[in-house]
């Protein structure tokens, strides 16, 4: 039966989430925007709610409560809250999920303990390449096997990098398929340069140069039949609609207050209806855009194809994402272009959804 | 219930058969009752009278669960798949009935809707009256006046109205009825405002004509003049009391309650907008794939070629029309007040199946122009759904109030 | 020296056209597009003041003012009374312009005093092709040189079929370029057939089947190098964009003038932000379209290539007819539906020229 | 003069000048003064004072045929295309130069502008001082007030002023000015808003900062607190009478008049847009032809990839926003009233390079983000077109009340 409506221990992880965000996050975004630093008691705390470790074998000390419509209600609060943070404590997932899914039994012994102790170990994945017509399913990152390893040459960017991680999965090209390989951040021929953005400003990335990286044939996950990276790809475009969806309605709600507050001809601006009808269609777009988010994340938890919903969500998402944000910044007028109100910052993080992929898993 | 999108076993039963229907009953004559705009498309209305209503036809078994309002729309869809028009024809209650169904007394929802389960006899149509030439999407500015005849104890209207969807057949065929919004105190505003069950062949109610309209043109959309039309007392929907407006203005609530049938009915019409979306996105599909124009669902944007790019977008937006449609509908089966949910899924669904039709036509090029395929039609079609049950704009002002917390009277 | 305004003489056809197309056209408008025919009288009325005519070499009975900028004042002007009609009207220039511009000097001496005769003779293009991708310039209909004749084979739509005219104009293939063939329309193996759009009702058009038609080689315009099928289209879509400023304004006029009538709530809907804001933003569309109109007729009459001009007019047009007009439908609400009200015709009229070619020419 | 699209010679050599200034002067800095943000762009501004506003700089014989004011735009749009945030930031009158052209006396004129085209000396800057934290669009309600000290003739001014682009430059480097709107009597609505223009370090006029902006970041858009400042009366420009509101509301015709400023000012802004705007559409352009992504001009919609087709429409945009307004600027050459023309450039021009900016990054994918290129600063340049000298919403008013022909007060 269709419905609508997150289950009761759901409800009580976005409510938790949502007071955390509107307090303490929101907070620290403008800051953390300012700065290009990551508030660390902020994803201290998150990580001790568990939102990652929940979703994580039991076996190896997780919640064994996976679930990508939970992830995407989760995703969506924290993006409300700021889009660089949520991507930092999420970032765990980026390793720890792929692993779950396609590592072996010893990768999975020695790294999913990692990412559900006592503190936060941030994860990273590789799946940006710098050019215009970068495309995670056909990467140009090679890898080439050479006996018992494997040589990676290429290039990445757009690489969440914080500090105390060691790992990144990179997606390269095995001779015409896409897969996915751990890395070491220090291995031989490995270079990462920290790169920066419009948006994102808060969370450290790099540009990442491959150069005959040699790796065991182990790094390569999933086995001989490899990781399916078709699947991750859609995992993270869904998670990357669902914080579209968390920062619009941020933008949004902003939008709103503003233009009830603002007076000009004698009345609040959001009594005028160039104003309000468009305040009117950003909510019908972002409760939409849910849906759709939604949609393709309950048929990734039926173990339904959802390349085709993932598709459609992060379509839309690109396309909400710029106009709720571009709107909010312009009904705000002159102080929406400044650095005093938020959707500008929010205007320049919705824009990256045009080029982000596999940023965030669910 | 937890987040879910399945439907239910007697949800896609009903759907595979309205889907058979709207195919095997609707489509063939889809073309030509566009073109013989004015005639009553008999082999649809006989067929839906004698067995598309019978409570066996939708293949839902009341023993198991239903998708409940959910399931309304999913036929809705399927029959406007099949035609929109022909859809609006159907011998039934249709908003007259809703009216009934949310205003009347048992007493009145038993003499005039259940005559529309009776086996046998001929199709009879229910319609409801409301705009008039100088109240559109103002129905407060009403004219047409109901006075109480003292001595009689009826109530003589006098007005006319436009634009009533099955107006013909609800006013002409002997049985069905239209219900008529009128003032019985001008002074009063909204509060004045009251329902009247009109029965077809009533003497004073009389059908001046049809309009020509852009599409939908199978459906009657009548001007009704009423002349010292005279309905007994127990047609009135409703109080007769008129509650002049207290200090918070409760005093409306009889009109609000008017209006409150649209929170049912919008999420039906938002579906049936899908429906007609659904068509045209459909066959552009099927169509465009015999010439191995597909989406390749893995692309990145910076691969795509225009038209897939189109048919993804198409997609999205019918598909997030669709699913504000059913939230707006399930809330309804949950008690809850949808009032914002309806007219968002309204505004979302009549923007995005005229965009959608429009494009599909431009996607096939001359064929799409061309009367030889539906595709043109649906988009005459498919405009209705801006402007009826409330205009793209009425529903952006609902939305608008509601998420500003705004009343009428500062947002209008 | 950058310029907006037409000259006198210019000022004065516009006058002269657009108080024929307010009184005369516009008023029999709805009744040829209820009938599905012209109106006979005002085709020749139109013909009296000569518009084709002028534009041909004073050697062959024309006026020898060939302008493109003045075709598409005109043609503006005539789509604004009525797009049927002003088609219909300057049917004549599909085969007259291609002749004057191609045809052999036997071709010129014997068609084109035709049109600059007393009476009104129409002309007739065919260059769209009844599939989802038709191209003008890469036809399917193909021409086959054998011997001193050519064979043609293929299918043509939507082709202005008046009746008084004798030749049509064809674009087909030849060994992979687009020519133009002068092909009588009672040619053996040449079947037309009535069709039927959503809109340009009162104009008579025809699917045409070509199986195996022959053809003298002198058919062919352009002699030996052949006709500049490019230039052609390009001459079309120009015009067809101006025709598409004119329908637009048309539907802007009605649907401003009905708005500033209508009252809602208390007042004139017009004087609702969401009603002033969409006329706005139609006015300055159109203003923004007839420019890029004007740019490229410009360039036309320089011998200027114009052919990203052309695609720019045409691109805008295609997009601003579509806003404009459904806009209109949607401002006039329930009556813009009926068949009252010109505006549904006007987006019927509009929504053509998604895939319109060719069916005008400056 | 025939409807003609061929620039003037003098125009051609001119906009070769400039682009040569964008190229060559703008460009190597514009990501540095981005990022420093409140940093005078010594380089630029040193440049400029030397050689840049030499008369002879720009090209123009002016003993031969000129565009007039669409020169002026075409300088803005090559120096926009070099860099909006420099352009904003050069040495020049601004809109204060503007206001006094405009308003001012010829005695005004000279003692205010003729400074900025002597030689040597430092560079000075004018700036117009309107907004206020409760009187954005509404200039109307400025609540600056000028008190007349009938002691000493002097004019006393109160209040704070925001959004004041130049405004550091303008009230603190010695020689420049900014003209203050204060009203001298709030009663009288409109018509008591005069204009007065403050020296730079005139005593009582206080920098409070600069705002930190998403883009055009090296131009200091200044807060300004009067306090108890005093200018003489003859900095005062125009009357100092207050014309009450008469029957035909002619009153307003002080207010009215300095908000003509704008009608001149807006395709000049437009322009600066355009510049920005190609800015990014040309590298786009550029960069993807070196990877084989071309427009081919003569291909049907159909066979478009969807990178073409957006290309298509950005360059349509951007000459669409171009063409109108070189028109609104021909318009001020022939003496002809264009306020409806000025507001249409604007309010295109705005949109549209804010979308093809937003586009331009898109087609880029993680390189347009990058703040390795330009691209993305451009688009957050862009946007401030849609904000100032006249918000869309506000662009779009003023469109709307002309083609209705309705007043400030029905339409609102």
């Amino acid at each position: 039966m269709i419905d609508f409506t997150p289950s009761e221990e759901q409800q009580l992880i976005i409510e938790t989430v949502r007071g955390f965000a509107g307090n303490e996050i929101r907070a620290r975004a403008r800051e953390c925007d300012e700065s290009g630093k990551l508030p660390d008691e902020v994803l201290a705390h998150l990580h001790e709610l568990g939102l990652v470790a929940n979703a994580l074998p039991e076996a190896h000390g997780g919640g064994g409560e996976r679930s990508a419509v939970t992830g995407v209600l989760v995703a969506e609060e924290l993006a409300w809250g700021d889009l660089s943070i949520a991507l930092a404590a999420l970032s765990p997932s980026l390793l720890a999920l792929p692993v779950a899914d396609f590592g072996s039994p010893e990768q999975q012994a020695e790294l999913l303990p990692r990412f559900s102790g006592e503190s936060y170990v941030p994860g990273s994945l590789a799946a940006i390449e710098p050019r215009h017509d970068s495309d995670p399913l056909r990467p140009r990152t090679r890898a080439r096997r050479d006996g018992d390893h494997y040589l990676l040459d290429g290039a990445k960017c757009l690489v969440p990098w914080q500090d105390g991680g060691e790992l990144v999965l990179v997606l390269a090209d095995d001779d015409g398929t896409p897969q996915a390989f751990l890395v070491p951040r220090d291995a031989a021929g490995l270079d990462a340069t920290p790169d920066h953005y419009m948006g994102l400003l808060a969370l450290p990335t790099v540009e990442l140069t491959f150069s005959g990286v040699q790796l065991p044939a182990s790094a390569r996950l999933g086995g001989d039949a490899g990781a399916d990276v078709a699947a991750l790809v859609s995992r993270g475009r869904v998670g990357l609609a669902a914080m579209a969806t968390g920062v619009t309605r941020a933008a949004f709600e902003v939008a709103r207050d503003y233009a009830k507050q603002r007076e000009a001809f004698g009345s609040p601006i959001a009594a005028k209806q160039a104003i309000a009808f468009k305040l009117a269609d950003m909510a019908i777009e972002i409760d939409g855009l849910r849906l759709l988010v939604w949609e393709a994340a309950w048929r990734l938890d039926q173990g339904l194809d959802a390349t085709r919903e993932a598709a459609l969500a992060i379509d839309q998402a690109r396309r909400v994402a710029l106009e709720v944000t571009d709107g909010a910044v312009q009904v705000l007028g002159g102080h929406g272009y400044t650095r005093e109100y938020l959707p500008e910052m929010h205007l320049r993080n919705a824009r990256g959804f045009a080029c982000f992929e596999a940023l965030t898993l669910v | 219930m937890p987040i879910s999108f399945e439907l239910t076993r007697n949800t896609l039963n009903s759907r595979e058969y309205y889907h058979e229907v709207a195919r095997g009953q609707m489509r063939p004559i889809s073309r030509k009752y566009d073109e013989q705009e004015h005639d009553l498309p008999v082999e649809w209305v006989d067929w839906y009278w004698s067995e598309g209503r019978k409570p066996s036809a939708n293949r839902v078994d009341p023993g198991q669960p239903t998708d409940g309002m959910i399931q309304v729309c999913v036929q809705a869809e399927e029959l406007c798949w099949g035609d929109a028009a022909l859809y609006l024809r159907m011998p039934t209650p249709a908003l007259g009935g809703s009216a009934v169904a949310a205003a009347g007394t048992g007493e009145q929802r038993e003499r005039f809707l259940s005559r529309f389960r009776a086996e046998g006899g001929h199709p009879i149509w229910g319609a409801m009256a409301i705009t008039e030439a100088s109240a559109g999407s103002d129905a407060a500015a009403i004219q047409t006046t109901a006075t109480l005849d003292e001595a009689s104890g009826e109530w003589v209207l006098n007005g006319t109205k436009i634009f009533c969807t099955a107006g013909e057949g609800a006013s002409t065929a002997e049985g069905g009825f239209v219900v008529v919004w009128a003032t019985v105190d001008r002074s009063a505003g909204r509060a004045g405002i009251k329902s009247f069950v009109v029965p077809a062949g009533t003497p004073g109610m009389k059908l001046v004509g049809c309009e020509k309209k852009l599409g939908i043109r199978a459906s009657d959309t009548a001007t009704l003049v009423l002349e010292d039309c005279r309905v007994p007392p127990e047609n009135l929907l409703g109080s007769a009391e008129v509650k002049k407006r207290g200090p918070k203005k409760s005093g409306d609530k009889g009109f609000k309650g008017a209006m409150a049938t649209f929170d049912a009915s919008r999420p039906i019409v938002a579906a049936m907008a899908v429906g007609v979306g659904r068509a045209a996105l459909d066959f552009v599909l099927e169509r465009l794939a015999g010439e191995r124009v597909e989406v390749r669902w893995d692309a990145p944007a910076s691969d795509r070629s225009a038209v897939e790019r189109d048919l993804v977008e198409m997609q999205a937006e019918l598909q997030a029309a669709r699913l504000l449609t059913w939230r707006a509908a399930r809330m309804i089966g949950l008690g809850q007040p949808n009032n914002l949910e309806a007219s968002m899924a309204k505004a979302k669904a009549g923007l995005a199946v005229t965009r959608i039709t429009q494009k599909a036509v431009e996607l096939l090029g001359p064929l799409g122009y061309s009367r030889k395929l539906l595709v043109e039609k649906w988009m005459r079609d498919a405009k209705i759904n801006d402007i009826y049950e409330g205009t793209q704009q009425i529903n952006q002002l609902i939305v608008a109030r509601r998420i500003l917390d705004y009343s009428s009277s500062v947002l209008r």
